[in-house]
């Protein structure tokens, strides 16, 4: 129960990968699937923060050790625990994945700014946001270039 | 740079190249065209005899290009077999543009100028693969021939014409891509280099297994060998006009193929090694197969040049099997057979251009009776004919001999028994195209219908004539080449 | 015989920076490119930055040769700490070739964007095109596994919406480029993934640690993933089959300036970064690395060298022709690198530079002509070589090269190709390569064939040969395709060091 | 296994409770027809994620997962489909099969994975024992600033942090490019009227945008201190103006904001962040080695007890630095997200004009 408890955030990362995953490969309609890509991306973040959770851990800013803060911190853990694992006597989470994700979503609202540009292009170029029905209109356009000699 | 020699190979290669764009350049003025590209042939001609006599003086032109890579050069080094197969192809173009003039203007052929350009470029390449110094050089002119004379194949640019110029891309670029490359890539691979050296590359630098499938590889890459299954482009061929058979069945392809089978023998993989392979002998049975089945089809074919073609396949399998006989005294024959059978086969072509180009018949069952009216053309034929099969006092008389009895000295009795069997059904074949001709007309003798009123162009006869009285000469001098084509025999000291 | 040695020196206060100014430079220059005022002047900014950085790819070249890899530490903290720049053999040859490529394009846009962009907008199209090469250049050099995402997705925004402004000349530019975005963004998540995955089995990003701790560590579910998800989002970045399907829109549609530098460099980087990860990161013990080469990655290559080379053949369009077979080449490139021996993988690297100089050959000289010929299809380019001969000699140079003509380059690099697989005893990769060269020639015959030897239908429009700043860069390009042919030297020591560099320990 | 303490129970329960919410959120997306309820959806995703990050420790992602996720995506997405309209049409159940095998695959991977994974929590873990933990140590002797992950984010890691401003800026160029140009971008589109009537809106928008401008600031030079930063900062900032524009009309903003200034600002941050990089390497140190931001010289003169630690005056140099590319990350985020909103927007205003007059 305790294994299947700890490892609930990547099996439900993953059905959230698959979840924004599926909307990009299935939907036709090209905003739809810009929303898959960022739910697609954004839970690769919480990936990546799982990873970087330690128990009983705080955020990684540092407190001063003989601050009230970081007693309230300390006191209900387990005083080995804190002396294996901490920093200077306080449990920081690994701010590592932190910064990396961070990064992730900026790059990721970086590609829905452009995804929906590009969108809003193809609408006035073509009239709408279906995959299908702008393929229709490619196709035939290629077939016109085709028939004009 | 001793001696002036890597200028030689400059203006053998330069001369074609510079022909073919003068012709291009003035190709509004037929008679300058025409008369740029004799001098031209006699120009390389003599290019050619003096890198023969170097050779022969021990005193071979050697250049050098580029090294695209570490161990692969493009350079250039003549040797016996090249320096003959280069004189051969010189002569043979001046011949055959003598013939030409005759043959176009007679014909009023479309696109003259691009037939001369492509046949100077196309000279241009036999020039590269006569002096090459390695199987890549070789390999790189190898391509460029099949492509200069592929308009030529479909020179008449009808759907037949392209039909047939599909085949011979296909064949011969695919086999070159699929097989030859891989062939020479394997040898530069187990060698470090390409270079032709007397005696063999490859003595000692492989095994058996990797020696047969190189064996196999360049044997069959060399598709311009037309070995069977690899023959059916240059039957196809023969849609293209008379004197680009002659050009791809004595000059240029066939010969080109035939001569990369010899020179590969004797400078890649050496008799030693051949005598250890069994993919030789698997090759000669190949061969030997090749030999009787073009000569039974030959049999059936009525259409005149058709049946040539299939001769050609046949004769092209003795070099083949020349080449690949366990004997070192093979390859002298097998050179000296390239060279008759060129003369041979290119008399027998012109012939059958004149006959087309004078009556309009193309088969031999229109031809009976037409030896009256031209004598000269059939005359000639008939010696050409005797020349491929191998009677006296035709030089091919000697190159049978020496093949057979290179067959019959390595117990090698399937070569040595297709080729008399071969021999005899040529004279089948052959012979009675013109001694049916030069008979009297069966009936009312209707079938000499001339579409020309006097005959052959003249220098159509002119060619044939030369060529035909070649070969009785050779039939003088053929113990001479034997003896210069000595050294190319000459085992790993 | 240029040796590789003797490659430019500089100051040694400047070599010692050269790696991350060769970033910084290009990312600068955007900046300025997109503060300038007029578009002539953006221009001018893009080609001296871009010049900026293949000064500094030549001097880290000279330097890498001399004295082997170069570290860079940025911010002065070690790796794994701090991010740190590592530029091998590799890594230089493929700098070398994105900044050079990056040279060209700038010069060649000078005439060819004002054709297909308004001018309003050139400020902006070379900022992004900087910004396209700056990325491109980090992701060469980085050696961090994260940093390579950062660098890859700063190359991709910019190339995305460089092509979406294609729509000018073709609105099919724009599914194209959403579909590209997707696609890519798709491929640089499971990246990311993948990178996720190798730092909670190792806690490191920095790949020479990985790498170190990955060869400590036994194989686990965490590592595979971790090398499946690398691997396959890299493989849609670099059009591996069959994950190319972005590849042909974005190539056909977009305007020159970054087709030719995406065909050139796009692909070929991120097959770069895949060949660090198959070879340099996960170590030779990883069994199903070794599985993955010979049954996933080889099969696909192959598959792709010969499916795609056939789907040109039937392409009508000459962009798209050209695209198909950028993924065939693709193909090719990973089927000399999948031989996993020194000389496979200098073939492959030799094939990387070889394609990147003929398409981009191609690819600029179709651009040259598409200036005065609103023309698509392979019909319409009937008989150009009359009215633009040089363009059209230069197109010919690239498409032998690229069909393997004997004394072009591409020649020499289906030889080494070939002589690879026999070496390694891989006939049937020597067999594909044999027939994939065939079908090259299939489709480079048919254009040859309507550029030269067919003549224009009356009525037609014409094409008036490419000014000479087009036409300058392509015929440079085409002359190395030649000069490269006879004497190809210098991309072999360039290879040759890659590829020792990229299987230090391989046979 | 390792001995849980009492208190991740707590959070381990809180997690698993948001992480069903966001299952059962990222569900309807995937089932709703309505792009609007998808856009709505999503911007409750983001703030749950926000929240659930919270629990994680991840105070600084939570921010800006909440300005930027819940925020800028939002608007973003909600100008898309003002400008493109349409529904999401029902795919038959066979165009489904080809995705959802791909998804199966994916998602297969992931889950064999996650067996292999380290439970939840596990300090000992090899991403939390190895570089994660040097930071902890390192940072605050070598950086000096209290918030670890702008520590890492800003100096250790600050060329991912340069390579991520370009990205922003490469995304501001492309919308530029996409939709700030040419007839339909009119720069100056009509005065809107409907805010005339609202003057309480008017009044409280001119109380507030200076409030969260200063807000901005506030969480731009905490950002060594606390949660916060120049990316959170910088689209509060955007934010301020784009009230400004939705209070008083698009026209008044762009004049008194111009697209152009805005482009220009956009690169000018980056530049300064390459520049920092750049005065770091001319006086003698690696690029972006903040120590060497100040001559060695120049360093030598500067008190220890301005910074209240006599014994690193060498952080004077980390401070700055991080500061000054701090700033130029704002600069780049705001400008780069005005252009984003002005492209919709603009494009907006115009297609409700086109809309008007067909």
């Amino acid at each position: 129960m305790s294994f299947i408890l700890l490892h609930f955030n990547y099996v439900a990362v993953a059905i959230l990968m698959m979840a924004g995953l599926f909307v990009v490969v299935s939907s036709s309609n090209l905003i739809k699937r810009m929303i898959g890509l960022a739910i697609f991306q954004t839970s690769t973040g919480l990936l990546y923060i799982s990873l970087g959770k330690v128990s009983s851990g705080t955020a990684a800013i540092t407190v001063d050790a003989a601050s009230p803060e970081k007693q309230a911190l300390a006191n209900h853990l387990d005083p080995a625990y804190v002396a294996q694992y901490g920093v200077a006597g306080v449990v920081y989470s690994n701010p590592l994945p932190h910064v990396l994700i961070l990064t992730a979503i900026v790059v990721g609202v970086a590609t829905l700014a452009v995804g929906l540009a590009i969108a809003v292009r193809v609408r006035e170029a073509f009239g709408s946001v279906e995959a299908d029905e702008i393929e229709v209109l490619s196709r035939l356009e290629s077939a016109q270039a085709g028939s004009q000699a | 740079m001793t001696s002036g020699g890597d200028l030689l190979i400059f203006l053998a290669l330069a001369t074609p190249l510079f022909a073919a764009v003068a012709i291009y350049a003035v190709g509004r003025m037929p008679d300058v065209r025409e008369t740029l590209t004799v001098i031209a042939s006699i120009a390389l001609s003599i290019v050619t005899i003096s890198m023969f006599m170097r050779v022969g003086a021990g005193n071979p032109p050697v250049l050098t290009v580029a090294r695209p890579l570490a161990g692969l050069e493009i350079a250039f080094r003549l040797e016996p077999l090249g320096a003959l197969f280069a004189v051969m192809a010189s002569a043979l173009w001046g011949v055959n543009s003598l013939f030409s003039i005759g043959y176009m203007r007679g014909k009023r052929e479309a696109n003259q100028t691009r037939f001369y350009v492509c046949f100077a470029f196309a000279m241009f390449a036999v020039m590269g693969i006569a002096m090459a110094a390695n199987l890549f050089t070789l390999f790189i002119f190898y391509e460029v021939l099949t492509f200069s004379t592929y308009p030529l194949v479909t020179h008449a640019g009808d759907a037949a014409a392209r039909r047939a110029g599909r085949i011979y891309l296909a064949t011969l670029v695919g086999a070159s891509l699929v097989l030859f490359l891989p062939g020479i890539v394997g040898v530069h691979l187990a060698a470090g280099s390409t270079t032709f050296i007397p005696g063999g590359l490859l003595t000692g630098k492989v095994n058996v297994v990797t020696g047969n499938v190189l064996l196999l590889l360049l044997v069959f890459g060399a598709a311009k060998a037309a070995l069977m299954p690899l023959h059916g482009w240059l039957p196809a061929a023969m849609v293209a006009p008379a004197p680009v058979s002659a050009l791809l069945h004595a000059v240029a392809v066939v010969k080109a193929g035939a001569f990369v089978i010899l020179k590969t023998s004797a400078y890649i993989f050496g008799s030693d090694l051949i005598s250890a392979l069994p993919a030789a002998t698997w090759l000669l049975w190949v061969a030997a197969g090749t030999i009787v089945i073009a000569s039974l089809v030959a049999m059936t074919k009525d259409e005149l040049k058709l049946r040539l073609a299939w001769s050609t396949v046949g004769q092209l399998a003795y070099v083949t099997s020349a080449a690949l006989l366990p004997a070192a005294a093979g390859l002298v024959a097998g050179g000296l057979h390239m060279l008759i059978h060129a003369f041979a086969k290119i008399t027998l072509f012109m012939c059958a251009g004149a006959i087309y180009v004078a009556t309009g018949a193309s088969k031999v069952s229109e031809m009976r009776g037409l030896g009256r009216s031209m004598p000269i053309v059939f005359a000639c034929f008939l010696a050409g004919a005797l020349c491929v099969v191998g009677l006296p006092p035709f030089a091919g008389m000697w190159s049978k001999f020496l093949l057979i009895t290179a067959a019959f000295g390595t117990q090698t009795w399937i070569t040595a028994a297709a080729m008399i069997v071969s021999s005899l059904l040529g004279l089948l074949y052959l012979a009675p195209v013109a001694i049916r001709a030069l008979l009297p007309p069966a009936g009312d003798g209707s079938s000499g219908g001339f579409i020309r009123p006097y005959g052959a162009p003249g220098p159509v006869v002119a060619a044939l004539a030369i060529t035909a009285a070649g070969c009785v000469a050779l039939f003088l001098f053929a113990d001479a080449v034997a003896a210069y084509l000595a050294p190319i025999a000459r085992r790993v000291p | 015989m240029i040796s590789f040695e003797t490659l430019y020196a500089a100051a040694p206060a400047l070599t010692a920076h050269a790696p991350v100014l060769m970033v910084a430079g290009p990312l600068i220059a955007a900046c300025v490119a997109a503060l300038s005022p007029t578009a002539r002047t953006s221009w001018m900014i893009s080609v001296t930055g871009s010049m900026f950085a293949a000064w500094m790819a030549l001097a880290i070249t000279g330097e890498v040769a001399r004295h082997g890899a170069v570290d860079y530490y940025i911010g002065g903290f070690a790796p794994p700490l701090g991010i740190a720049f590592y530029i091998d053999g590799l890594g230089a040859m493929m700098a070398l070739l994105v900044s050079s490529a990056g040279v060209m394009a700038s010069i060649y846009s000078g005439h060819s964007l004002a054709a297909e962009v308004r001018a309003e907008k050139h400020t902006h199209v070379q900022a992004a095109f900087l910004l396209c090469q700056a990325g491109l250049l980090g992701l060469v050099s980085t050696g961090d596994a994260f940093n390579a995402f950062v660098f890859l997705e700063v190359s991709s925004i910019g190339a995305y919406a460089l092509v979406a402004i294609g729509e000018k000349r073709d609105r099919r530019a724009l599914p194209a480029a959403f579909n590209y975005l997707i696609m890519g963004t798709i491929g640089a998540t499971l990246y990311v993934i993948g990178i996720g995955f190798l730092y909670a089995a190792t806690g490191t990003l920095n790949m020479a640690d990985l790498s170190a701790r990955l060869a400590t560590l036994g194989d686990s579910s965490v590592v595979q993933a971790g090398f499946a998800f690398i691997v396959v989002g890299l493989g849609i970045k670099a059009a591996m089959f069959p994950l190319h399907g972005w590849l042909p829109g974005a190539y056909s549609f977009g305007p020159s300036l970054i087709v030719i530098f995406l065909a050139a460099t796009a692909t070929k980087t991120s097959i770069y970064l895949m060949a660090r990860f198959i070879f340099d990161v996960f170590p030779d013990g990883a069994a199903f690395g070794r599985n993955f080469i010979a049954w996933v990655l080889a099969p696909l290559a192959a598959t792709a060298a010969i499916v795609c080379s056939i789907q040109a053949t039937f392409e009508r369009e000459i962009r798209r022709i050209l695209a198909f077979s950028s993924v065939a080449q693709v193909g090719l490139i990973l089927l000399g690198l999948s031989l996993a021996t020194i000389l496979g993988a200098s073939a492959g690297l030799f094939y990387l530079m070889a394609h990147a100089l003929m398409k981009m050959t191609l690819f600029m000289a179709v651009g040259g002509l598409a200036i005065s010929l609103p023309a698509r299809r392979l019909d319409d380019f009937a008989g150009v070589a009359r009215d633009a001969p040089w363009s059209a000699t230069a197109f010919a140079a690239g498409a032998l090269s690229l069909a393997g003509a004997p004394l072009t380059l591409g020649f020499l690099a289906k030889w080494r190709l070939l002589e690879a697989a026999l070496n390694a005893g891989q006939i049937w990769i020597a067999a594909t390569v044999a027939i994939a060269s065939l079908l090259t020639l299939l489709y480079v015959g048919r254009m040859l064939e309507a550029i030269f030897f067919r003549s224009a239908p009356a009525g037609a429009p014409r094409a008036v040969e490419a000014p000479v700043g087009v036409l300058a860069p392509v015929l440079v390009l085409a002359g190395l395709n030649i000069w490269f042919g006879l004497d190809a030297s210098l991309p072999e020591q360039l290879a040759g060091a890659g590829a020792k560099a990229l299987l230090a320990g391989a046979p | 296994m390792i001995a849980l303490p009492s208190s991740l129970n707590a959070n381990l329960v809180i997690g698993i409770a948001l992480l069903v919410m966001l299952l059962v959120v990222a569900g309807a997306i995937v089932r709703t027809r309505s792009l609007l309820a998808a856009i709505i959806l999503f911007s409750i995703y983001s703030l749950v994620s926000a929240v659930w990050l919270v629990v994680m420790d991840a105070a600084d992602v939570a921010f800006t997962e909440a300005v930027i996720g819940a925020g800028v995506s939002t608007i973003v997405l909600l100008g898309a489909i003002l400008l493109t309209r349409g529904e999401v049409e029902k795919p038959g159940w066979r165009a489904l099969v080809a995705p959802a095998l791909v998804c199966a695959g994916v998602g297969g991977l992931l889950i064999y994975a996650a067996a292999g994974l380290p439970a939840l929590g596990d300090p000992a873990s090899p991403a939390n024992a190895h570089v994660g933990r040097a930071y902890l140590e390192a940072a605050p002797k070598e950086i000096g600033a209290p918030n670890i992950v702008t520590a890492v984010l800003a100096s250790y890691r600050g060329f991912d942090t340069l390579g991520e401003t370009a990205v922003i800026f490469a995304a501001g160029i492309g919308v530029a490019l996409m939709l700030g140009f040419g007839p339909h971008a009119s720069p100056l589109p009509p005065a809107a009227t409907i805010g005339d009537h609202h003057v309480v809106l008017r009044v409280s928008a001119k109380f507030l945008i200076p409030l969260i401008a200063l807000f901005a600031l506030y969480v731009q030079f905490h950002g060594d201190l606390g949660a916060g930063g120049g990316f959170q900062a910088g689209v509060i900032m955007a934010a301020a103006i784009i009230l400004h524009a939705l209070v008083f009309g698009l026209r008044d903003t762009m004049m008194a904001v111009p697209p152009r200034l805005v482009r220009s600002i956009a690169a000018l941050g980056v530049l300064l962040y390459a520049g920092v990089g750049v005065a770091c390497m001319l006086n003698g140190g690696a690029f972006l080695d903040y120590d060497y931001l100040f001559p060695p010289a120049f360093e030598k003169q500067v008190p220890g007890w301005l910074l209240g630690d006599p014994e690193h005056a060498h952080h004077w140099g980390q401070h700055f630095g991080i500061l000054l590319i701090e700033l130029g990350v704002l600069l780049t985020v705001a400008a780069t997200m005005l252009t984003i909103f002005y492209g919709f927007a603009g494009r907006t205003v115009e297609a409700i004009r086109q809309e008007r007059g067909a």
